[in-house]
């Protein structure tokens, strides 16, 4: 991406077209393999690992990345932190297009993607995590959609439809939360029930709450993360209001997450008091541990809370990247490095390019999607109609 | 992103691969002359972890410098002490002193001279992990290797033999009271500084050393001084056997009859066994096998009711013991593990019960108030005659009229009719049980050895045949009846592995059922 | 359906499925009152 | 050597009749569930195993399973350590490298059929199901292949067929369910066992004969009945000579039923609905009740100035107002002083 996007429909041929469109090919070269050859086509999946980065990067970390929106909501509309108003619809947005590709990634995992309604209108398996799961994304995605409608509604100019929308707000916000907490700790939950794979240091009954907290972290760094992007290449799109919040933001919601990294890291390390695990911290996979919690998490702690102090915004949002590394880092180590350790190495889970290769189409997907909406509706701006609509109610 | 992801994954396999690391066998570090230097135990807990000495290194080390033992260890009254450089453990620090002294001295004047020599520095010595793996075979004193010792010292048991006077706290030696070392010497020494009642550890060290080297120095022929020489494997494979051995004389019985002992002999019911201890010391290699305390008789500790000198184990366990290699039934057990036994008697349950018929084969001496026998030499008569009696009963096995051929009519659908050799196999198991005085005596009736395979039935001509008992398979109403195809597999296959059998091969079907011809 | 469960597993679906309409009634119930509870409020 | 349906059909009623009567007093009062009463089940025994591989053939053949790529009477094919795959719903693994000796042992790899399945409990459409025989089914017609069963057996059972693009399935092993065990019919391995390795019955008269087994024969066998308690229990049992993980069966998996891993993190989610939203608008209020507070204050704040600049304005002008007034006095002095003066001049020349 470059300065050039925003102004594409001058000229299209620009570095970040031709690497989208090159990638994008490739992509749907790939589409059509996994679809017309099956799952073997293209992944190295086995029967002794039936999930690969799809699920372990597309799944897991796209919800935690996606986590923005519910904590920006949180802070603004339910702790009524005003000054972070300009924050909301990016990080609304990033959430909405971090769902959707998401459920767009499970098609190309699951055996038979037509089924996916099949929980919900054929067959309920309520005992299991991934029923709870499915739902609560199902649910959230339209959550994220309705919370996003109003931006869209003013773009097309549908004054009527968008002040319904702005109406329940509030309520869609509060289901927003629920759902996330209960999908956020229950992506986590999925992993409760193989004991006997999932190594024990990073396997415990908290890891539900584990997830659940490092979301929040997640979150609150994307933002920090995404709104520093969209600064660079879109700063052309932004309002006074957004230019003047924006360090705000980055300041707020990085001296947060310092907090709530500390308290990350607390309950990790009850947990593993909670379940004798010292001594495993001597092994290789100890050792790997302590480089996710303290090489990722503690640090990112420490320089967050630096930043915070000092009003050093470079230095946040380069936390706010390496805190991102860490969330992406831990849901690997949960889902494809720490599970199945016991396997001899013959066994384990490599992914293949193709692998890789939709993952980042995706994720391509996502960037053109977002660089769509925000040169076009008032994402990063106030629709002039609007301006005052929302400063005297909570809505957005 | 995908940077990120490539990184872990490769940690993933990082991971693995170091992981794989750990563990690496040591099996051509295998020494038998390990010895582990603890001597400061006696002291209390250990500050470092003990030396692992390698004692046949230094020793060849100090022949090649034609050093012998005394470079080491002091000698006392002609005897040789197996402690290094002192006779007495006087003091920690002191015996501490000795070791670091004269070990680090040693090493650097070796390696001063530019000769390859041993470590100096703490950790080298004092090792968590031993380097070594120690391949060390405990050393048995057989009869045979009894036998050509008392030869060599011309029946001078005194030589080695001897007992202790409590009251002069002397040696002496006792006339036919020659018993196994290990009846006084215990695993550990009674008194680790003073040195009474050594462990049979130190004893036999330093007789038989002592003793080889004596006869070294004399330039004769003597037993091996180094610590694989006894300990090792193959060499102690090359110690010359005598067989058979010559019966070892000191005024055994040739037959006992085994009987209630004391004064509970009035309250015994059972038979009386008569026992040959002759034929029986061939079996055991050493006294102690059944012997285990001492030389007495089972009866004087084991007795009907139990005793405490006799760990209340009862004259009934001591005899029927199944778990005991001491226990008349538990070596028998042992005996129909060889492999041409286990055929058969794999099948046969060890737990179970033993019927009137099995007792009388060896409680066949009436009680003393039947016979009115009393005196021992008159109950030796009767113990040397009764199985003489008892064979004249029986007399030859008939094995006449046992049917050459049986087909097997099942699994006819798939398969031609299976033809069972059955006479040759009977006569293979004959074969197999010859010479042997255990299972000829056992195996004596007729039909005895039939019911190897013919069980669960009373030995008769025609045996009930095998689909009378073995129906179709998992009928709850018998659960533990196999059906018959399992019946005749496990039976054919489990009998032909058990000794070895290698055609037909167990999991070659058509070795037994001809294909079927269309 | 009989509520003889032989498995905990029998048990949960049974209890699960009861959980999972609770859950909506109080998701909708609670919405609900709090509309009504705060209607009355001015602004 | 099918048994007679009739009897079969007999087990079958039996374990209709007590499901109806059987444990309901204990599964109705307490939350401690033992299984459906009378349930079948298998024990392999890998001292009477000879490794022949008729029970592979066998399942192959009863589930019309793809041919092998090599076939069942080669026997080298166990040198190497197999699994299950969608091709194989049981296999036999060969350990001749354990010094044993009875020789080399084997280990039968397959579904175990928990009493409490992982599968079942982990499956959201609920394509598992434990049948009150024992057999653990599955049901391709509703499965979506999220494959989350594959995470959570802790036996690594369930396979995927992964080349199949529009229709792919779980395969594994079901007891032959539909296909015979309905028809009153053994499970295909089971009845193909030369040397009967598997004992087909009633669970508790499987652990009937196990126990009785190792108490005649204590030297041959492990006293151990592997699937007694393993993950709750498996209606699959094993008697082994050797320590079961010396046979690539894991010995570590616990006794804890798989839904029960789960229970307490899905009870939690009704929790969490219930309280969050009391949480959030207790949150909410507050914030926006402080809000308002300071907004007030605000206007409050606002009035007062205003009305203090005024009060300050008036006493302005009435100072003006004073002011002014003195120097009109000064002026009206200052001009009748100068007049005086004139005419006080005046008077003295006209007098000289």
């Amino acid at each position: 991406m470059s300065q050039e996007a925003t102004t594409a429909n001058r000229s299209f041929i620009t570095p970040f077209n031709i690497i989208a469109s090159i990638i994008v090919l490739i992509g749907l070269f790939l589409t059509v393999r996994r679809f017309s050859g099956g799952l073997g086509a293209v992944t190295n999946l086995s029967d002794n690992n039936a999930w690969g980065i799809w699920i372990g990067f597309d799944l897991l970390t796209g919800v935690a990345l996606a986590a923005g929106g519910y904590v920006t909501a949180a802070a603004v509309y339910i702790f009524g932190m005003k000054k972070y108003h300009s924050a909301v619809r990016p990080a609304v947005l990033t959430g909405f297009l971090g769902y959707a590709l998401v459920v767009l990634a499970l098609h190309y995992d699951v055996g038979r993607p037509w089924r996916l309604p099949y929980p919900f209108v054929v067959q309920q398996g309520t005992t299991s995590v991934l029923f709870e799961v499915a739902a609560c994304v199902a649910l959230y995605l339209t959550v994220l959609f309705l919370e996003f409608s109003p931006a869209a509604l003013e773009w097309l100019g549908l004054k009527r439809a968008r002040n319904l929308a702005v109406k329940f707000t509030l309520v869609l916000v509060v289901f927003g939360i629920i759902l996330s907490t209960l999908h956020q700790s229950s992506l986590g939950a999925l992993f409760l029930i193989a004991p006997s794979k999932l190594h024990p240091l990073w396997y415990s009954s908290f890891i539900p709450i584990y997830f659940f907290v490092s979301s929040i972290i997640a979150g609150l760094s994307m933002v920090i993360f995404e709104s520093t992007l969209s600064y660079r290449f879109f700063s052309s799109k932004m309002d006074e209001t957004h230019l003047k919040e924006k360090d705000d933001i980055a300041l707020g919601f990085g001296k947060a997450a310092a907090y709530v990294i500390a308290g990350y890291i607390a309950i990790q390390i009850m947990g593993l008091g909670a379940d004798n695990d010292w001594h495993l911290l001597g092994s290789l996979y100890g050792l790997w541990y302590l480089v996710e919690l303290f090489g990722f998490f503690g640090v990112s702690c420490l320089l967050y809370a630096i930043g915070a102090r000092e009003k050093n915004l470079k230095l946040i949002r380069w936390t706010a990247a390496w805190t991102v590394l860490g969330v992406i880092m831990n849901r690997f180590n949960v889902s494809l490095i720490a599970f199945n350790w016991q396997l001899p190495s013959s066994d384990r889970y490599f992914p293949s390019w193709m692998e890789i290769g939709i993952s980042v189409f995706l994720v391509t997907l996502g960037l053109i999607a977002f660089r769509f909406i925000v040169t076009r509706m008032p994402i990063l701006y106030e629709h002039p109609d609007y301006r005052d609509a929302h400063r005297a109610k909570g809505g957005s | 992103m995908f940077v990120i992801l490539l990184i872990c994954a490769m940690g993933a396999l990082g991971i693995e691969a170091l992981s794989d690391l750990s563990d690496r066998t040591k099996s051509d570090l295998a020494r038998a002359d390990g010895i582990t230097i603890d001597a400061l135990a006696v002291f209390g807990d250990l500050e470092r972890p003990p030396v692992v000495f390698l004692h046949d290194l230094h020793t060849n080390a100090l022949e090649e410098k034609s050093k012998d033992c005394m470079t080491c260890h002091l000698s006392e009254n002609g005897r040789l002490s197996t402690r290094f450089k002192r006779l007495k453990d006087a003091g920690k620090q002191e015996v501490m002193d000795i070791y670091h002294a004269n070990c680090i001295e040693c090493h650097t004047e070796i390696s001063a001279a530019k000769e390859k020599s041993g470590p100096v520095v703490c950790g080298e010595c004092h090792r968590k992990k031993p380097t070594i793996l120690s391949s060390r075979v405990p050393m048995g004193f057989d009869k045979s290797l009894h036998y050509r010792h008392s030869r060599a010292l011309k029946k001078q048991c005194e030589r080695c033999h001897h007992e202790y006077d409590q009251k002069s706290k002397k040696l002496f030696y006792a006339k036919y009271k020659e018993g196994t070392c290990r009846y006084c010497h215990k695993k550990e020494s009674e008194d680790l500084i003073s040195e009474r009642r050594i462990s049979m550890r130190l004893a036999s060290h330093l007789s038989c050393i002592g003793c080889h080297r004596k006869t070294m120095a004399e330039n004769m022929f003597a037993g091996p001084i180094s610590c694989s020489g006894c300990h090792d494997l193959e060499q102690q494979q090359e110690i010359e056997k005598i067989d058979p051995v010559p019966r070892m004389r000191m005024k055994q019985p040739d037959f006992v009859l085994i009987k209630a002992g004391g004064k509970e002999s009035s309250g015994a019911r059972m038979n009386r066994v008569p026992f040959s201890h002759k034929s029986h010391e061939g079996y055991s290699d050493t006294c102690r096998g059944c012997h285990h305390k001492d030389l007495k008789s089972c009866l004087d500790c084991h007795t009907l009711s139990g005793s405490k000198e006799g760990n209340n184990v009862k004259l009934l366990q001591a005899m029927h013991e199944l778990d005991s290699e001491r226990s008349c039934l538990g070596c028998h057990e042992i005996k129909q593990r060889q492999e041409r036994c286990v055929g058969c008697h794999g099948f046969i349950s060890n737990r179970r019960k033993q019927g009137e018929p099995y007792c009388m084969k060896c409680h066949m001496a009436p009680t003393q108030e039947r016979t009115g026998v009393l005196t021992q030499t008159g109950e030796r008569e009767l113990a040397r005659m009764v199985p003489e009696i008892w064979w004249a009963i029986f007399g030859a096995r008939q094995v006449a009229d046992i049917p050459k051929k049986v087909v097997i009519k099942k699994l006819v659908d798939r398969y031609e009719p299976v033809e069972f050799p059955h006479r040759k196999v009977f006569r293979a198991l004959e074969k197999k049980i010859d010479g042997d005085k255990l299972a000829a005596y056992f195996h004596l009736e007729e039909g005895t050895l039939c019911q190897g395979c013919h069980h669960h039935t009373p030995a008769a001509k025609k045996p009930p045949r095998c689909g009378f008992c073995h129906g179709k398979p998992f009928d709850e109403k018998d659960l533990f009846q196999p059906g018959l195809k399992g019946a005749y597999h496990r039976q054919c296959i489990g009998c032909h592995d058990k000794m070895g059998i290698e055609k037909p091969v167990s999991v070659d079907c058509t070795g037994c059922h001809a294909e079927k011809k269309q | 359906m009989d509520n003889i469960f032989f498995t905990l597993h029998e048990f949960l679906l049974h209890t699960e499925n009861f959980t999972y309409l609770l859950i909506v009634a109080t998701l909708v119930g609670i919405a609900g009152f709090w509309y009504f509870l705060t209607g009355g409020d001015e602004d | 050597m099918a048994i007679s349906r009739r009897k079969f059909l007999g087990w079958l009623t039996a374990t209709g009749l007590s499901s109806a009567f059987g444990k309901t007093a204990h599964a109705g009062t307490t939350k401690h569930f033992e299984g459906h009463p009378d349930s079948l089940g298998v024990l392999y025994d890998n001292t009477k195993c000879i490794g022949c591989r008729t029970c592979e053939a066998a399942c192959n053949r009863v589930n019309d399973l793809p041919p092998p790529d090599r076939p069942f009477d080669d026997l080298s094919v166990l040198d190497k350590k197999r699994r299950t795959d969608a091709k194989k719903y049981m296999i036999i693994n060969k350990y001749d490298h354990i010094r044993n000796p009875k020789g080399p042992l084997h280990a039968r790899i397959g579904c175990n059929h928990c009493l409490e399945p992982a599968c079942a409990s982990s499956c959201f459409v609920r394509a598992y199901t434990k049948t009150k025989e024992g057999a653990v089914t599955y049901d391709s017609s509703v499965c979506v292949g999220c494959r989350y069963c594959m995470i959570a057996c802790p036996f690594n059972i369930p396979t995927f067929e992964y080349d199949s693009a529009f229709t792919p399935r779980i395969r594994k092993c079901t007891m032959c369910y539909d296909t015979r065990l309905v028809k009153g019919e053994l499970p295909g391995c089971v009845e193909e066992c030369p040397t009967e390795s598997f004992t087909f019955g009633r669970r508790e008269d499987l652990f009937k004969i196990a126990h009785e087994r190792i108490r005649r024969y204590p030297r041959r066998y492990l006293d151990h009945i592997y699937g007694e308690n393993e993950m709750g229990g498996t209606s699959w049992l094993y008697l082994s000579g050797v320590a079961f993980k010396k046979i690539g069966m894991r010995e570590d998996l616990g006794v804890t039923p798989a839904p029960a891993l789960t229970a307490s993190a899905l009870a939690s989610v009704p929790m969490v609905v219930g309280t969050w939203p009391l949480l959030l608008m207790g949150i909410y209020a507050v914030s926006k009740r402080k809000e308002k507070i300071a907004t007030e204050e605000k206007e409050q704040a606002l009035a007062d100035t205003i009305a203090q600049a005024k009060a300050e304005a008036d006493l302005k002008i009435s100072e003006a107002w004073q002011k002014a007034e003195k120097e009109k006095e000064k002026a009206v002095e200052t001009a009748v002083r100068k007049a005086l003066e004139e005419a006080a001049e005046t008077e003295n020349e006209e007098s000289s």
